[in-house]
């Protein structure tokens, strides 16, 4: 069965959650990894249907945008205090999409050249200090790998990575663990603790993600090639984002939005069939 | 005990130069239409404090009414950069102290629990204690561990919409509560807005979604769709096509322009008319 | 997935020895029938953290079960004090670490927040401090002032009593919470006793009345008038003619100990039927 | 119109509340104070019907136990952590009521002798350190003024009152304000913030007064007689605590319990009644 890119990263973004947490969803390709877990190898999931809320939504909600849109969905609600008390109890995970990762798993959402006066000022740190500071897993993904993404060195740390300040600070608590990209899989297990390869998609060569990568990449002993989609796990994920969100991710930003802004009437016409019958305890 | 306020009241009420803590997140129940009546007006030097901010950020900055923002986040998701945000902080035209989700939330429960700080272990190892050095490094006075002290965060004022309220104060929040009962608890004066304002014994029927408690709230703004464009779950959802407008009037200072004088230089009740009028939210952003 | 256990699993599962905080409020809503378990079995040596205690604390003293006590009250509120507490302090049989009600709550609130103490004014210029050596005082790392650091509380073990719960662990409290989700939250292992099982999808529908969250649980036990004879609103009240009973029993070791053969050394089934039986509780409990 | 010294305490208590704030309800008297308050001069209180929970309830109740019943009450539910934030922002009023209270506003419900080895041991301090560190009113009342309640020196500090400790530490946040007790009303304006007569209930003398207590009283410049209840005001409290629950607080130990036994079940009948329209969103 064929696949592409963005379920073939959703599958083996899957495999790295698992135990009785919390699953946040601020991203499509984020939540559809939860979904996907829950419904394979580990239904014990938590999984939210926005980033702060709507636990245990029975059935499994058919949409997967994230927090952002803040539709009502049915489910547990949480408070902001649940969700970051679930992240110093460590039992909270989140697939985390940097502008920039680093050699040693530092990550940048905040700006682009110096802080004081950025190049492009991005979105500030957003709650990811919290999660490298606490989180046993720390999960990061990038759609394009490319030497501006995964780079030397990160021009500011929104998350911490591996380093001194860790060693003397932290120690494993928060440290980085996954990174899944288009082209692979990777750990922290290089040298000082920096980026290795675990396993390379189908069809993508050493040379290929060495080329993609801003500076000189480890590799495991045994390099595997990525597992691929089963029919099972294609047939959850489309039925779960029947409208695709999930390829926004991989389009240019202006790109994304107008599709999305079209894809949103779409689904909420759908939302409005789903959410009609539990709507008495509103309004 | 009655504190219902008019948005003009609300705005004649807050002096330039107040710290403002505003609620919501990003694309979720900004109290907007407050935002466009502070936007709307001469003085501001304000000092805003949000956690997850967008739009109400980014307005205000862009009418010039902003000396200093608090922030762990301020964009508009998967809908782009805060266009105005991004120009001010690469131009450096006002100040910016990074901060992070939780310690937001810390700051201003210091504040409530009226202590200078609140300790974490939140930011260690990233440039976050490296450029706001509101933040302290120190030893716990139990175990020696060292840890990041948060500074309480002392707002003046309160910005927060609600679904609900009753002309007392209390407030319904039936979506994702943000933080926003810790910007009530926290400031100084807490202004409401509410979609619609309803009889203190209809509102006691919602029981544990009564989270916003009169104790804390001086005045209460009633504001129909008050946080379009961002969305107010569950009666209506982000309005994702004027988001597009307004990003694309951010381009040029001539579109910003005509913008502003379209949309935020109108009173209230204009704008809901000029953004298409009641009939064509609902059919349009009603789930 | 499925957390469902009896009282005699959760017995076995919870060590001599353990630090274990009970939820619940004097008169209101105390995991009884669990307590009652404990205090039947023959090991104990435990370490109890309750904020508002009261006849679960007596109950599990004067059955020998209790090494320690950090407590911030313990009594049975205008029906008296707590006898078996009392005879206890009086005679120093345990040990007793005085705290407050707020302190007991950021002790816990430390242990979730992943800090070793958290700050405050309160108890200062009181005998709290004095006597008990578990809280420091010292400088604010910001502004120099003398606050008190309250320490972690590390409970091995919570148990809560809830009005429902589903399989998975999330539960129902649909009166006061107490400290309870502090309590779920803290504990390396959470128990719950409920007064009925229900599915999930019937859980979802109590909306922010589920306050307890299956990831923080590990154990449910079905357990109708699991609190009495404490209540557990709005189902039933504290069965006020049973304290009396308890009061007057807890005068004499013999009465004492033929209170303890009748009603805790009996399984939980055959607890209901020694007060009276469904039928007669429902008649005189409910309101 | 006849009153008892119940009527009278509750009605001067009353006068003490004000203001935008939270009230508990711990004891029978503190709450009638507040109800009545509510419904005479501060409407704007936010009297709860439990101590921790039941803002608004509306109708007012006409049953006066406190939270120890936990019986449901209509109304805004709150938490534990509300109740602390309102008492860290000085929006919250007690009626406290010690088993000790000394000259400097000291209080005790702790323990009689050593607190490690007590004569008699109590039930803790429960959140008066709290109150005592950051309320800018500090309400106590005593049913039973004698040397034996208003002593010289407390056994015991529950809660602070003036001393170097509190010039040092605290400073006003939290000093004692009022006592109200059996024989009269006093502040703490005497010499070095000690224990001073403001008013005497009627009937009561200066010699009474000094002689139920356990050190040398001071008395205002002007001692005025504590104005009686008006009959609207006993109206009020009646119509309020029909089953006079309120005396129980002037009985022995004892006496009370069995008292509050036989009320407990007349009260059980009328609010089955009360609350019996209001279950629905319960079971």
């Amino acid at each position: 069965m064929d696949y592409s890119v963005d379920e073939l990263m959703i599958t083996a973004m899957a495999r790295e959650l698992a135990g009785e947490v919390m699953v946040s969803s601020v991203t499509s390709l984020g939540a559809l990894s939860a979904y996907l877990a829950k419904r394979t190898h580990a239904p014990e999931l938590a999984v939210l249907s926005t980033p702060e809320s709507g636990m245990e939504v029975t059935p499994m909600p058919t949409l997967t945008l994230g927090q952002f849109m803040t539709d009502a969905q049915q489910g547990i609600p949480l408070t902001m205090e649940d969700i970051f008390d679930a992240i110093f109890l460590d039992r909270f995970r989140i697939w985390i999409n940097p502008a920039q990762i680093d050699r040693f798993g530092n990550v940048n959402i905040t700006a682009i050249g110096p802080w004081a006066s950025p190049r492009v000022a991005m979105v500030g740190s957003r709650g990811i200090p919290e999660d490298t500071s606490h989180l046993s897993a720390i999960l990061y993904y990038v759609t394009n790998h490319s030497p501006r993404t995964v780079v030397e060195r990160v021009d500011f740390r929104s998350g911490a990575g591996y380093g001194s300040e860790r060693d003397r600070l932290l120690g494993q608590r928060g440290a980085p663990t996954r990174l899944v990209t288009n082209l692979g899989v990777f750990d922290f297990r290089g040298p000082d603790h920096s980026l290795s390869v675990v396993s390379l998609h189908p069809g993508v060569s050493r040379e290929q993600v060495q080329e993609a990568t801003a500076f000189p990449l480890s590799f495991a002993a045994e390099v595997y090639e990525t597992p691929v989609p089963s029919e099972s796990d294609l047939a959850i994920i489309r039925a779960s984002d029947p409208l695709e969100v999930r390829k926004l991710e991989f389009l240019g930003g202006r790109e994304a939005a107008e599709r999305l802004v079209q894809i949103y009437e779409r689904e909420r016409q759908a939302m409005r069939a789903a959410l009609w019958q539990n709507r008495g305890r509103f309004r | 005990m009655n504190k219902l306020m008019r948005h003009t009241e609300v705005v004649d009420a807050i002096p330039a130069g107040s710290t403002i803590a505003i609620g919501g997140s990003s694309l979720s129940r900004k109290p907007m239409s407050l935002v466009r009546a502070l936007a709307a007006r001469g003085a501001g030097d304000f000092r805003l404090i949000v956690d997850v901010g967008g739009p109400e950020v980014d307005l205000l900055l862009g009418t010039h009414k902003v000396s200093r923002v608090v922030y762990a986040f301020v964009g508009f998701e998967i809908m782009g950069l805060a266009p105005n945000f991004r120009r001010a902080r690469e131009q450096q035209t006002a100040e910016f102290e990074e901060w992070t989700e939780f310690t937001v939330m810390a700051g201003l429960d210091a504040t409530v629990k009226s202590v200078p700080f609140l300790p974490t272990h939140a930011g260690l190892g990233t440039d976050v204690l490296t450029v706001n050095p509101s933040f302290r490094l120190f030893e716990d006075p139990i175990g020696g561990e060292t840890l990041v002290a948060v500074p309480a965060l002392k707002p003046d004022f309160a910005l927060v919409h609600v679904n609900l309220a009753d002309p007392f104060g209390n407030g319904v929040i039936l979506g994702d509560g943000h933080v926003d009962v810790l910007c009530a608890k926290a400031a100084r004066h807490t202004i409401l807005s509410a979609e619609r304002i309803v009889s203190p014994e209809e509102l006691q029927r919602y029981g544990r979604d009564v989270q916003i408690h009169r104790i804390h709230v001086d005045g209460v703004v009633e504001a129909a769709w008050g946080a379009h464009f961002t969305g107010c779950a569950p009666y209506y959802r982000a309005d994702l096509a004027h988001v597009q407008e307004y990003l694309a009037a951010a381009r040029t200072p001539a579109t910003w322009e005509a913008y502003c004088s379209r949309y935020v230089t109108d009173v209230p009740a204009d704008y809901i008319l000029a953004v298409g009028g009641p009939e064509e939210l609902v059919g349009k952003l009603e789930v």
